[in-house]
């Protein structure tokens, strides 16, 4: 394992401090792994938060126009109720607060408890969980979908809303409306690995990709032979347009890499995905390639499509100056 | 004569299961790598770790105080799925400890159970959806059904041990619905659940040490 | 090899492509793997470029208060002079142009001979060179230094004076000045895979790390045991230290990745280098962590240090609207 | 009778030195990825080939023309340091080409003295600085001493070539002073130069074909 980390046990709150100590505009809460905004504002406040190594995720989307707390947890395990309660409190500026959770057993059952028990302090919250990853069937008998890289786009856009001055239950509503209109589909070509255990959790065999891998590391739904760049464009956004008809409208698109693909191939990428979408008349509202939500130093990409009315598309073109999402 | 664990003893307990866990770690890493995120025996250990850190200040406090310690402790320092799961389970377990010094046989039966409900309650798991419920439902049952035919209590504790390690292989053959494992195309079928592994361990652990006691 | 591409011979050519589409703001020229500023303002222009695989450098770079327009080689490679004359034709507003040049033999060449060529059409052209490694022992007798991470705070500062109006002899000399005041030093764990050659140039063994690895993959000054991230830091900052005095002074710090190494390590790297500076009384006015000079897939980092005045702090503070520097 | 290579002849020339380079992929970039960053031979090949694609094209110009074409094709498509120095220096041998129909040995002669002026004015390099130059230089080197000493033309030819060979080898010992060795705390010492192999293989390849036209 080659890695720039000193104890693996303490990863997580050195990349914190870290963050923490180049961002003057944010506070860092160690105990509680909890990153604010320090600008307070009567607004309804907005926390994120989930496992470590998806960064820029969490804590990069914390700042005017996102979020106001990022909740960090062990890598790849969400955080405990605890660390959420105090990420609530500070994001908490008296006009109620809202989860913004991924749909992962241990997210939900870790940010439920943390609603249930802050509530008792008169906070009033609510929730949204993102499932985006059409890679996974949905279903109301199982957990059913992932949340993944969509996930972004929430945090914009519910934090636009809530800047804006919206209420929580409008808040919460363009929220809701966002994750409805979310598609995402991501392939993988390199393992992670956890610095707790030193050693990739799995080898791809040098022609082969993962279709559908999570951004845990989670196998994916195939193994495929790799192919070139326009094919899997073609996978990734049939994929998405199989499950969500965009054809006529105006769309977001993300193309997102998982940490250890190179902008390059990014932008190669998202070439192929564009000249896709440009021929099914679905039109290109705003892009955006880079690093939004990784996992460790996986190899890869994601492809995510938010669907737009003119609601949110004022709300995802309105300013946000969170580190690593400027808009 | 019944075994009667103290918060000492059950303090001692957990640094028994905790190298259990640990000398564990490769097949346990890879039972979650193979369906889920392969976090599991770091969550465990991890979190086992810091309780025996803890064993001083544990083993002072009540039985009740001592499982709702623990219980909060796992809940923080764990996180994700295990973490939330077994640090509530603890927590339901205090509350069945109000006002008892040691746990005996019949406590032991009642923390199993508030465990077990409590489990289940948290994101409607139910036996079957090829989770660590799998090892601790079939365990509950068997001191059920080993009380009413009347079984020594070292059979019992035998029993118990016995179930949870059946019911954990048995997850090999389920489709998951909680858990990691359910993203999967084929539900990961053919895997054993790491967290029926760990579950049984612990569980296994705990019937070695009452037995033990119980000399 | 994996990697997300077309034909290995395409790769520029369709990361361009798929840069200039998610982009309104910029134009780009197929012919000369130029990309340019839309917006036209009587300014001086700003010319930057070199070889592909730097990724954001240095088509990211492109936008208000920074570059005018971005020329790219091939995979590590210098643009020929073609190309570069195009890049100048398109930043030129009347005003002259600068070209920042980083200290290559072939990106010196190239570009002289097209400043050479650009001037015959009576195009006003100064240039200066980025030679901010210390890897490499300064020398008037060979080449000298390399210019690397450091070239983004020549392009974010001569750009911020661009565009409040300098003269070209203004730009160059606060680009000359910073140049003077930048260090940098860099360290690499893997290596990259040119898509061409479609295997890596060289290997390094699980417990290796190379000091001083160029961002073209050149070997670097020393292999030695990968140590934590204290002591990357330690070994990074102090051979800075021991080449310029910063002691006392206000630096703008830049803790940059390689490609293949994701951001939690840069933060925890980041920790580190703040610590060591805070150690040495030297202040930290502003931090950038992430992706700016990059070597493909290589993962490593380097640190980045320039020392301010108040003239350097307010242009390195003014806004910039490039695609992967906002301020 | 000496050897007259028309700018067909030449292109043909250029059409067996493109084989020649692409047959030595990897050795070239094992030397240019010990000291370098790995893509001299991808430059040599990518541009050698796009020389080939445009033989049509190239065998129709004039000697000058030619010459000025292939120059400006090489600057262009291969970049980096190869690009503008083989570009540059077929410029230079552009110009003394000028009002000639074919290449005979004198000129011959002319063309690598351009050539080799160029490169060393380009970016102030000399003999001894572990580049092309030093190929190339001894080459021409070898051209004077050779018709000093009234060789037959064949001899001169394959005087030439060794020449260029063995000064590319010669860089061996070398200490960089241009080109990315010269970034490595050994300077490369104890690496061949990439640029001098391949300027050796242009150089012996030309040989070879006006040797093969003095038949
Ligand atoms: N809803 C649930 N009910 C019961 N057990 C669950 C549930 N979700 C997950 N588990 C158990 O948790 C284990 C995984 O724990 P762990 O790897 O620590 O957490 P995570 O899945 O968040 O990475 C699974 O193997 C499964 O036994
Ligand atoms: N200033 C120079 N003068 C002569 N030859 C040079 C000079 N700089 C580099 N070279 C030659 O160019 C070769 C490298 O070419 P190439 O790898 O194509 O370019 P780059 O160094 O830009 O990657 C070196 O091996 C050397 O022979
Ligand atoms: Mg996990
Ligand atoms: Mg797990
Ligand atoms: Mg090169
Ligand atoms: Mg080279």
């Amino acid at each position: 394992m080659k890695k720039i980390i000193n104890n693996p046990n303490d990863v997580v709150s050195e990349m914190l401090e870290g963050f923490a100590r180049g961002n003057p505009k944010i506070i860092y809460f160690p105990e509680f792994a909890v990153i604010s905004r320090k600008e307070k504002k009567r607004k309804v406040g907005l926390v994120s938060g989930g496992g470590s190594g998806h960064e820029p995720a969490h804590a990069g989307y914390v700042g005017k126009g996102m979020l106001d707390a990022a909740v960090a947890g062990n890598v790849f395990s969400s955080p405990g109720p605890d660390r959420i309660i105090k990420g609530i409190k500070e994001a908490n500026n008296g006009e109620g607060v809202l989860l913004i959770i991924k749909n992962y057993a241990g997210d939900i059952m870790n940010f439920e408890l943390a609603k249930e028990l802050a509530e008792m302090e008169d906070v009033q919250i609510e929730y949204v969980i993102v499932k985006d990853d059409v890679a996974v069937p949905d279903s109301t008998y199982s957990t059913g979908r992932r949340g993944i890289a969509g996930t972004v786009f929430v945090h914009k856009i519910a934090g636009a809303k809530a800047e804006a001055g919206g209420t929580l239950e409008e808040v919460k509503k363009v929220a809701q409306q966002t994750i409805d209109n979310i598609r995402s589909m991501g392939m993988s070509m390199s393992p992670c690995i956890l610095p707790n255990v030193g050693k990739p959790a799995f080898e791809l065999a040098e022609n082969i990709m993962e279709i559908g891998m999570g951004i845990h590391g989670e196998p994916g739904v195939e193994k495929t032979e790799i192919g070139n760049a326009s094919k899997i464009a073609e996978v990734l956004t049939n994929r998405i347009l199989e499950d969500m008809d965009f054809i006529g409208s105006e769309v977001a698109l993300m193309v997102n890499g998982l940490g250890g693909t190179p902008l390059m191939e990014l932008y190669i990428l998202n070439n192929e995905v564009s000249k896709i979408l440009d021929s099914k008349n679905i039109k290109i509202h705003r892009t955006f390639v880079g690093n939004y939500m990784t996992s460790l130093e996986m190899s890869g990409a994601s492809v995510t499509l938010l669907k737009l009315n003119d609601e949110l598309k004022e709300l995802l073109d309105a300013p946000s100056d969170a580190p690593s999402f400027h808009v | 004569m019944g075994f009667k664990m103290s918060s000492a003893d059950y303090v001692d307990y957990i640094n028994y299961a905790a190298k259990i866990i640990e000398k564990d770690g490769e097949y346990i890493t890879a039972l979650d790598a193979a369906t889920g995120d392969g976090d599991h025996w770091i969550n465990m250990d991890t979190g086992l770790k810091k309780l025996v850190s803890m064993e001083k200040e544990l083993s002072q406090l009540s039985l009740q105080d001592m499982m709702k310690k623990i219980g909060m402790t796992m809940m923080s320092v764990i996180g994700g799925s295990a973490g939330v799961l077994y640090g509530g389970s603890y927590i339901a377990a205090s509350k069945v400890c109000a006002g008892k010094d040691v746990i005996d046989c019949d406590l032991l039966g009642e923390i199993l159970e508030a465990m077990r409900l409590d489990i289940m309650n948290r994101n409607k798991s139910e036996p079957g959806f090829k989770t660590m419920l799998d090892a601790l439902y079939p365990a509950v049952e068997a001191f059920k059904s080993g009380k009413d035919a009347g079984l020594e209590e070292k059979e019992l504790l035998a029993l118990i041990k016995q179930a949870a390690d059946e019911g954990s292989k048995s997850t090999a053959a389920m489709e998951a619905v909680r858990g990691r494992a359910c993203y999967q195309a084929d539900k990961g079928v053919g895997h054993i659940d790491p967290g029926s592994v760990t579950m049984a361990y612990l569980i296994g652990a705990l019937c070695d040490w009452a037995t033990k006691l119980s000399n």
